[in-house]
């Protein structure tokens, strides 16, 4: 078991020194000039005034030493919390531009990964033992996974928002409050809620019913399977067990579909004005904002890589052959 | 002379089978058959219609009548043109995009399978790197540093960061299959590797490779259409995300324009769901498990 | 002809090939020309290993391989052909020998694209239905058909046709028939006796004493990847002398005798120890036969 | 939501708030296009209302007069002939309780030494600012640039001495400046990533010098979302203003009839801006005027206010001035040199000039024979834009000037303005002043040099024009010399077309009336004023906009 | 007597059509019997085992009956069958190493196992663990994940848990065809003793392996492409075979301790026929050597001396 978490830990490292190297690298190797970008929102419109800017901009951008040291830099200060400084919302450090709208998206993913994981793949074991289920709710099931996420969102936003009117469309809360423990803003807050965390969750259900439902009768057709009912065991045992061995696999892609929910986020969040990171990044990218930019990425990355970790972890308890030490694909 | 003709009925009987089942399969019938006719229409459509997507041809914000059969966007735009058009380069983006990530996941997949060991090692630490990775969020930095985005840019990056689990895959399949004896025999026979993988090892997963490069092509296309809707599609082209993008950008929502929002939502839907379950329905074609259900 | 010098095998297992897991120990033996040698013993104690080795799919660890008298092992490409022009293998599963999806016979035109390029079709037709006679195969019921349209037994000859093909010196069959039915398995053991008529060497791997007893005139017990006992068939299998290869000859089920009739309780062995250690030496206990020494 | 508490604190009386009550609060949108995060007056980010709600300018300038009201300064006027003594009105109050003084305004001018001040360039002219006494203060000039001076009374506002001058200088030119001290009618409530809550100040001065009280207690600013969002707010009475551009606003008009705009019909907003084509006049044959010139007769502006605008903009003047300058127009240069768009008098033009089409391949070549192919450069995402520049380079094509959209991100397109590293671009930073000198300073400015960050993007080099446009900066708009140089920058415009005009944007406005009424509007006794939250309109009378709201019934 | 089957039809049902692999198969067990199974593949003897306790999906009972212990088994019916299983039939299936549930200790997955069919893990414990003594496991094993146990101790605790509620009948498919020489013989002789316990009353060895079957059972059957052809007491079959077929299996056994010298055994030519579409009278007229035109007619079932049943013309000579 230590050697696989070790292992794993290895890869996570890895990836997280790969992702911060690329999100070092890349707006420095693109062309575009945040500084430029700086005083071209500001408007100053005298030459001299906006060169002198630029030398404020540079130092305080970090752009005014080579570029190893930038990037030793870039370790150093990140590993003191810091990334750096919004050129979207300066002076605003990224790290409290996106802490702010991280609340949102946590709000958003969490419940809509976790509760269309179980309900997915509760209907998909349904599904398994059942042909009328399985006629009736897969099509439906693989047409939600094929939706656009941002098109379920407008339908949704269309249908709920505008046509029914019963849900808002935009924004985490309403305009007219501010924030409070109080009954009326929570309540505000759910309603926000909805919809955004609707269009993610359908979305998800659909794979997760279908991989379980295959999942299932594969299981069903295992050799542990075949052994209890030739023992006579009834189909509620044998199908607990299938149940449970065919979570294992979908334990594993939980993690691995957490870019894309991830993204499906970034893009219904957009639909909704939800003010997480989605809308951030979006901003992130038509401001020209790579420090925002960087930290978005960096974040996100760091967020799945320890749910990732967690999945993994999760994995190791629930299945005892990784808990042995035993991995699978060693000969 | 007829006892070639015997043969070869049998063996035509032999490869037909899996099409035999195929066809019959009502799931790749039905997903064969969406994703064909709307090629087709892409493919076709332009032809008979205006090859300028982009040109006001009539009134404003017209509702779907007999001649714009999706009715005219905010500008008069005929939405059926631009929706053929965007037909057109969605399969593109899947093709290409698809095509790219199949390549360096096939080729990863049978690196690191084939050879084992340190490569393989290797190869799968970054393969697990960029799995984890979330690729739109990168692809999102990366389109935002592109100055001009063509339909091609697009395919060239989303396929360079969707292969992992394909390698992954590919990877798994290739460790059992190196094992087989007519592998073995293929060395025996003086075979490099390359030519070992080529033709003893790739045409044995032939079925599940057909099946990856379907969600492959997928996947590109729904990715492409969110990059896209958040404005990072090609830059002079129409596609069927930049159609919502536009028609979102354009109060469609608010306009009650709900042809201009709801085609290509509706397309990509259809595509990718029929390939789905076109790729169900392979499944049970290839697994007859399944098909006992 | 082919000799074995003291060849080990050591695998890498683990992650990042971090544990060892040695399956072949210093073993030496040797096939003469016109000779079936039977390797036998449990399952795990490296026989198919050894048929590897022979045949260059894996790489020797210590130890070194010899061709009449030249070592060949860790050649480059071109030697590696060069030498399976003169050995050959065939494997256990006759089924998944050959790709599936492809023609049985696409194994005849893989090495006619390796080996003989410049061949005219007509003469490669005939060269190719001449050795399939001589496995006595009607090449009319087997050329053109797929792997599933044909039996076992079938599979197996044509293999052999296709080493054949190559005029080769030393065959490697590593349990050719344990997955033949009773009815067909005789077939093939019988052809390998044929193919020794005809001076060549035969490495036959298997696990089940009678084929080894009917077919070879040598054999090699082996176990925990060394050779325990080794000599002339008929007095390794009438007169065992390492525990371990009574042990094996006794849980033999024959027909000719039940177990039930002298019950015997089978001898305590020495567990498997330390792999990586020299194992005991052999010696000769009487004119060709030789046992490892054991307490 | 975090950062709201730390701000809420500051005043007692609305710790307790978090419901804003509906008919206290104005609901505005369009102006912020990011996350209000600081209050810098140097560096202003997005924070609607910082020059116009917080902080002031000495003077207002109306539009409508083209005249200079005062505001913070009771009176100015230049004593002599290099000596400009402006008075202050007593009674001011900063937000903390200081009062506002000539200190302030000579604190505020003198930050101009600062090189990285926007302003600094008033010290080339300016050479000292002397205290008089508390309210008055005398500035002392080398050369009197009248019009570029009063662009400094009525645009830069002044900033509390007591409070900046503890900061260093890096903080002043940088620094967020949290819980800002102001002297206008309102002060910052609370903010979020996608809100700015101001609430009303009790003393503020104007009340009682003035008898002018802004009518709502709150203003809630919203940070643009999609327009899809704002419509909906605005449809259903949640939003009262929206500042930016909307389409099918005209639709809602007409059938939501508690929502309006300023005009009641095309061009439904008064005009902000103007859209130009730039040509990169360092590139053959765009450096021939005659060949900008058939480009200009070739583009069809109206079917860009129709079908991209659907008419709520307005084509531009030949001119390119802006309608509060339509009484500058001297319609005999027009008449003489003016366009109209005709494709066959492009054609023409081209044809006169030696630009043919040799090769029949349907677009003329250089005069040495060489293809031309322009790339018309637009940031993506801008879909208006996208759409105009489409409509144009369909209309350029069809006169034989071969030229393709291409839409670039928007940082390469600011490279390349920037750099000159473009064929054609579309621009509109000549907007809406006191003086149609900005805008021939945007036309005209010289040098040339390697980046052009603010203005002359065609590099276009016009000695004559740009001494004009110098004096034009120095001379009084009594001074009948004003309207002469005003004529001949439009013959030089017009002649040499440095920058092709197309149309007007709006100031995007649009209103509900369902909360708040009495919206500025050009019928109907309403105030004619902006209709705006922008920045930089407050300051041209916008401001009076919340005076003069009322509650709906 | 325990089992009677009487003229068993089972088909697999196929895109192509019925495969017939059961052909009327009819044949007696006696208390405390042990009959092996042996045969070509694909002969039907898997699928025999398989009809006597639970049908697969594709399986189908067309025709004939089984009764144990004087009761018909509904062996067509799923769910009836359910309580018979286990109970009166059980199985060791060929496939012990993956048989147990991976993700269960085996401790809990027996009593959850037992639980549902009603007894208490609880009063079953104690012979439970007896058991598993008498085979070489200690209790601990119960704490166990299956992939901590070996091949063997697997193939061991399914032995003692398919047994465990002492079944009238016992199914045994190919246990021993996977392991080596030795493991081989020690499972074979479990099987004889759990007989002579009383664990199981009587037991059906299905294998392919003549020599294995005749170290244990009482009696042999040999079946031929869906049918029963020979059934003889052990001797009786090795020693004195009647049918053709199982001569000629016989004849191609080498042996160890046998010198074979130059002398070559004989193998069966042909295949076995295609159970789609059987051919009709005797199915081994193809290969046989004696085949004559009577053959084309169905043979009968001569019982030919006390307990020795042939199907063939040729059986009287
Ligand atoms: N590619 C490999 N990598 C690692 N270990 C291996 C590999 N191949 C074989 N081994 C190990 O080497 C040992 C010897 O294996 P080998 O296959 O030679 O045994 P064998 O005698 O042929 O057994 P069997 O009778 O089961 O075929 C075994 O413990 C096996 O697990
Ligand atoms: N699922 C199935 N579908 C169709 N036909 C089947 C199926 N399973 C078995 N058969 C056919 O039924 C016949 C009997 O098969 P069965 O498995 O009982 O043979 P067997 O005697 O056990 O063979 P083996 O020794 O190979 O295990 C064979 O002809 C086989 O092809
Ligand atoms: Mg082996
Ligand atoms: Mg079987
Ligand atoms: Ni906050």
């Amino acid at each position: 078991m230590g050697r696989y978490f070790r292992r794993k830990l290895l890869i996570y490292g890895l990836t997280f020194f790969i992702a911060v190297s690329i999100n070092f690298a890349v707006p420095r190797l693109m062309p575009g000039d945040p500084v430029a970008r700086m005083l071209t929102r500001n408007s100053v419109s005298n030459l001299e005034s906006s060169e002198a800017m630029r030398g404020y901009f540079n130092d305080i951008f970090g752009l005014d030493v080579p570029l190893w040291k930038q990037y030793l830099n870039y370790w150093v200060a990140l590993f003191q919390g810091d990334l750096g400084v919004s050129v979207f919302a300066f002076p605003a450090p990224v790290s409290s531009v996106v802490a702010d709208a991280l609340p949102y998206t946590l709000a958003l993913l969490l419940p809509s990964i976790l509760l269309s994981w179980i309900v997915g793949n509760a209907m998909g074991a349904m599904a398994a033992r059942n042909k009328f289920l399985d006629n009736g709710a897969l099509p439906i099931g693989y047409v939600l996974t094929a939706v656009p996420y941002m098109w379920l969102a407008i339908l949704l936003a269309w249908v709920g928002g505008i046509i029914l009117g019963w849900f808002p469309v935009a924004g985490g809360y309403s305009f007219a409050l501010t924030p409070a423990f109080t009954w009326t803003f929570i309540v505000d807050l759910v309603h926000h809620w909805v919809l955004p965390f609707l269009s993610l969750f359908l979305v998800a259900l659909g794979g997760w019913a279908i991989g379980m439902r295959n999942l299932v009768i594969y299981e069903l057709e295992s050799d542990y399977a075949n052994y209890l009912q030739a023992l006579g065991a009834p189909n509620r045992l044998v199908r607990r067990y299938a149940f449970r061995n065919a979570v294992l696999p979908q334990v594993t892609g939980l993690a691995l579909q957490l870019g894309v929910v991830v993204g499906g986020a970034l893009v219904t969040e957009v639909v909704f004005a939800y003010p997480g990171l989605g809308s951030l990044l979006l901003n992130a990218v038509s401001n020209q904002d790579f420090f925002l930019l960087q930290g978005i990425l960096l974040f996100i990355v760091i967020g799945v890589l320890v749910f990732n970790f967690l999945a993994d972890i999760v994995y190791v308890l629930i299945d005892p052959r990784t808990r042995l030490g035993l991995e699978g694909g060693q000969s | 002379m007829s006892a070639e003709v015997v043969l070869q009925t049998e063996v035509v009987g032999r490869r037909n089978e899996h099409l035999y089942f195929a066809l019959r399969n009502p799931k790749v019938a039905i997903g064969l058959g969406i994703v064909l006719a709307l090629l087709v229409l892409g493919l076709v459509g332009p032809f008979f219609l205006s090859d300028s997507p982009n040109e006001y041809v009539g009134p404003k914000s017209e509702a779907p009548s007999g001649e714009y059969w999706l009715g005219t966007t905010y500008f008069g735009q005929d939405v059926f043109t631009q929706f053929v058009h965007g037909l057109r380069s969605s399969y593109l983006v899947g093709a290409l995009g698809g095509g790219i990530s199949f390549v360096i996941g096939l080729a990863i997949g049978f690196a690191a399978g084939y050879r084992g060991g340190m490569v393989d090692e290797i190869l799968n630490m970054i393969t697990n790197v960029v799995l984890v990775l979330p690729a739109l969020a990168v692809l999102i930095v990366i389109s935002s540093y592109l100055e001009v985005r063509g339909v091609v840019t697009q395919a060239v990056i989303i396929g360079i960061f969707s292969w992992p689990w394909v390698a992954r895959a590919v990877r798994a399949q290739t460790f059992t299959l190196r094992n087989r004896d007519y592998v073995d025999l293929a060395r025996l026979t003086g075979k490099r590797a390359p030519q070992i993988i080529m033709r003893e090892i790739m045409p044995n997963m032939a079925s599940y490779l057909l099946m990856s490069v379907i969600l492959l092509f997928g996947g590109a296309i729904l990715f492409a259409a969110m990059l896209d809707f958040i404005g990072l599609g090609p830059t002079n082209a129409v596609s069927l995300g930049t159609m919502m993008q536009q028609s979102m950008a354009w109060s469609s929502l608010h306009l009650g324009m709900w042809w201009w929002f709801v085609p290509p939502g509706l397309a990509i839907t259809l595509i990718v769901g029929a390939l789905y379950i076109t790729n169900v329905g392979l499944d049970e074609v290839f697994n007859p498990k399944l098909r006992e259900m | 002809m082919l000799e074995l010098k003291q060849v080990w095998k050591s695998y890498r297992v683990g992650a990042l090939g971090s544990k060892r897991l040695v399956a072949v120990r210093d073993v030496s033996i040797d096939i003469a020309p016109g000779e079936v040698l039977s390797v036998v013993g449990e399952s795990g104690s490296g026989k198919t290993t050894v048929g590897k080795m022979v045949l260059q799919l894996t790489s020797v660890t210590r130890g070194s391989i010899l061709l009449d008298g030249v070592d060949v092992t860790a050649k480059g490409h071109y030697e590696r052909k060069v030498y399976y022009r003169k050995v050959q293998g065939v494997f256990q599963d006759p089924f998944s020998s050959y790709n599936p999806i492809f023609k049985a016979d696409r194994v005849f035109d893989t090495v006619r694209e390796s080996y003989f390029p410049q061949l005219k079709r007509a003469e490669w037709t005939a060269k190719v239905d001449d050795v399939l006679q001589s496995v006595r195969l009607d090449p009319g019921s087997v050329l053109g058909k797929y792997p599933h349209q044909l039996s076992g037994g079938q599979l197996q000859r044509m293999l052999i046709a296709r080493a054949l093909l190559l005029d080769i010196q030393v065959l490697v069959a590593d349990e050719i028939i344990s997955m033949l039915d009773a009815s067909t398995r005789i077939d093939v053991l019988n052809l390998l006796g044929e193919l020794r008529e005809r001076g060549l060497g035969v490495l036959f791997i298997t696990h089940d004493l009678s084929l080894a007893n009917y077919i070879s005139e040598r054999v090699v017990i082996m176990r925990h990847g060394a050779v325990v006992e080794m000599g002339a068939t008929g007095k390794v299998f009438t007169d065992p002398q390492h525990p371990y290869s009574r042990n094996l000859i006794a849980s033999v089920p024959q027909l000719h005798r039940k177990w039930s009739d002298d019950p015997q309780t089978p001898e305590e062995l020495e567990p498997d120890g330390d792999r990586e250690v020299d194992p005991s030496p052999l010696t000769e206990v009487s004119e060709n036969h030789w046992v490892a020494a054991h307490p | 939501a975090g950062c709201s508490d730390d701000n809420a604190s500051e005043d007692p009386s609305d710790l307790s708030m978090n419901e804003f009550p509906r008919n206290q609060t104005l609901y505005s949108t369009g102006t912020a296009w990011g996350p209000p995060a600081d209050w810098n007056t140097i560096n202003p980010g997005e924070s609607t209302g910082l020059n116009g709600l917080g902080y002031e300018t000495l003077f207002l300038f109306d539009p409508q007069t083209t005249e200079l009201t005062p505001w913070l300064a009771e009176s100015g006027e230049w004593t002599e002939e290099l000596v400009y003594t402006l008075k202050l009105r007593p009674g001011i109050k900063w937000s903390d309780g200081e009062d506002l003084t000539a200190d302030d305004v000579k604190y505020t001018a003198e930050l101009g030494q600062i090189e990285a001040v926007p302003y600094h360039n008033i010290w080339d002219w300016l050479s000292a600012v002397e205290v008089v006494d508390d309210l008055t203060v005398a500035f002392t000039f080398t050369e009197a640039r009248h019009q570029e001076w009063n662009n400094f009374l009525w645009a830069e506002q002044i900033v509390p001495e007591h409070v900046l001058s503890k900061l260093s200088e890096e903080e002043i030119l940088t620094g967020a400046n949290e819980n800002p001290v102001v002297s206008g009618p309102y002060e910052i409530h609370s903010y979020d990533q996608d809100r700015l809550a101001w609430v009303k100040r009790d003393d503020w001065w104007a009340t009682e010098a003035l008898g002018l009280e802004v009518a709502p207690t709150f203003i809630v600013d919203i940070v643009n979302t999609s327009n899809e969002v704002t419509l909906n707010l605005m449809a259903q009475g949640e939003l009262d203003i929206s500042n930016n551009f909307l389409p099918g606003i005209q639709d809602l008009i007409a059938s939501n009839p508690d929502l309006s705009t300023y005009y009641d019909e095309a061009p439904y907003m008064l005009s902000a801006n103007t859209a130009m084509l730039i040509p990169n006049t360092t590139i053959e044959p765009l450096d021939d005027p005659e060949f900008r010139r058939a480009m200009a007769f070739a583009i069809d502006s109206g079917k860009i206010v129709d079908s991209v605008y659907s008419g709520i903009v307005a084509a531009a003047n030949p001119t390119g001035l802006l309608p509060i300058w339509d009484k500058y127009l001297d319609q005999t240069v027009i008449g003489e040199v003016g366009f109209s768009f005709s494709t066959s008098e492009a054609a023409s033009i081209l044809a006169a000039a030696g630009y043919e089409d040799a090769d029949g391949d349907g677009f003329v070549e250089t005069k040495n024979g060489d293809p031309i192919a322009f790339k018309l450069n637009v940031p993506t995402g801008w879909t208006d834009w996208e759409e105009a520049a489409r409509s144009m380079a369909t209309d350029l094509r069809a006169a034989g000037i071969n030229v393709t959209e291409e839409f670039l991100d928007a940082g390469a397109v600011d490279d390349a303005r920037t750099t000159g590293d473009f064929q054609l671009m579309l621009n509109n930073w000549s907007g809406t002043s006191h003086t149609p000198w900005t805008h021939y300073r945007y036309l005209f400015q010289l040098p040339v040099i390697d980046t052009q960050s603010t203005a002359n993007f065609s590099r276009w080099t016009n000695e004559a024009a740009w001494t004009l446009t110098e004096e034009l900066a120095a001379t009084p708009a009594e001074d009948p010399r004003y309207q002469e140089i005003l004529s001949e920058l439009q013959r030089h415009a017009l002649v040499d077309m440095p920058a092709i005009p197309i149309w007007y944007n709006g100031a995007w406005s649009q209103v509900n009336n369902s909360v708040w009424t009495n919206w500025p509007s050009d019928s109907g006794g309403g105030p004619q004023v902006f209709p705006s939250m922008w920045n930089s309109l407050w300051n041209m009378g916008a401001i009076y906009m919340l005076t003069e709201l009322k509650l709906a019934e | 007597m325990t089992l009677e089957v009487e003229d068993l039809q089972v088909h697999y049902r196929t895109m192509k059509g019925d495969v017939r692999a059961l052909d009327g198969v009819s044949f007696s067990l006696a208390d405390g019997e042990i009959v092996g199974l042996a045969g070509e593949s694909g002969c039907g003897k898997t699928t025999l085992g398989k009809s006597l306790i639970r049908l697969d999906g594709r399986m189908q009972h067309v025709g004939g009956k089984a009764v144990l212990d004087g009761a018909e088994l509904p062996i067509g019916d799923d769910r009836a069958m359910n309580t018979h299983r286990w109970k009166e039939v059980s199985i060791i299936p060929q496939y012990s190493m993956s048989a147990l549930n991976p993700t269960r200790k085996i401790g809990k997955m027996i009593a959850e196992l037992l639980r549902s069919r009603g007894k208490s893990y609880r009063e079953i414990k104690g012979e439970l663990v007896h058991r598993l003594e008498l085979v070489g496991l200690s209790e601990k094993v119960l704490d166990n994940y299956p992939i901590e146990l070996s091949g063997g101790m697997k193939q061991r605790v399914v032995m003692v848990l398919s047994t465990l509620l002492d079944p009238s009948l016992l199914i045994a498919d190919e246990v021993t065809s996977a392991l080596d020489v030795t493991n081989q013989k020690a499972v074979a002789e479990t099987l004889v003793r759990f007989r002579d316990m009383g664990f199981v009353k009587s037991m059906i060895v299905v294998t392919h392996d003549l020599s294995l079957v005749y170290q244990i059972a009482d009696t042999i059957m040999i079946m031929y492409a869906g049918r029963i052809v020979e059934k003889a007491p052990a001797e009786t079959i090795i020693k004195a075979p009647k049918h053709p077929y199982t001569k000629a299996l016989i004849g191609a056994l080498p042996e160890v301790g046998l010198e074979h010298g130059d002398e070559r055994l004989q193998s069966i030519p042909g295949k076995p026929p295609q159970l789609l579409n059987p051919p009709t009278g005797c199915r081994f007229r193809d290969r046989c050597p004696l085949a004559s035109d009577e053959c084309a007619e169905e043979p009968p079932v001569v019982a030919v001396d006390a307990g020795h049943e042939v199907s063939c013309w040729k059986a009287e000579d």
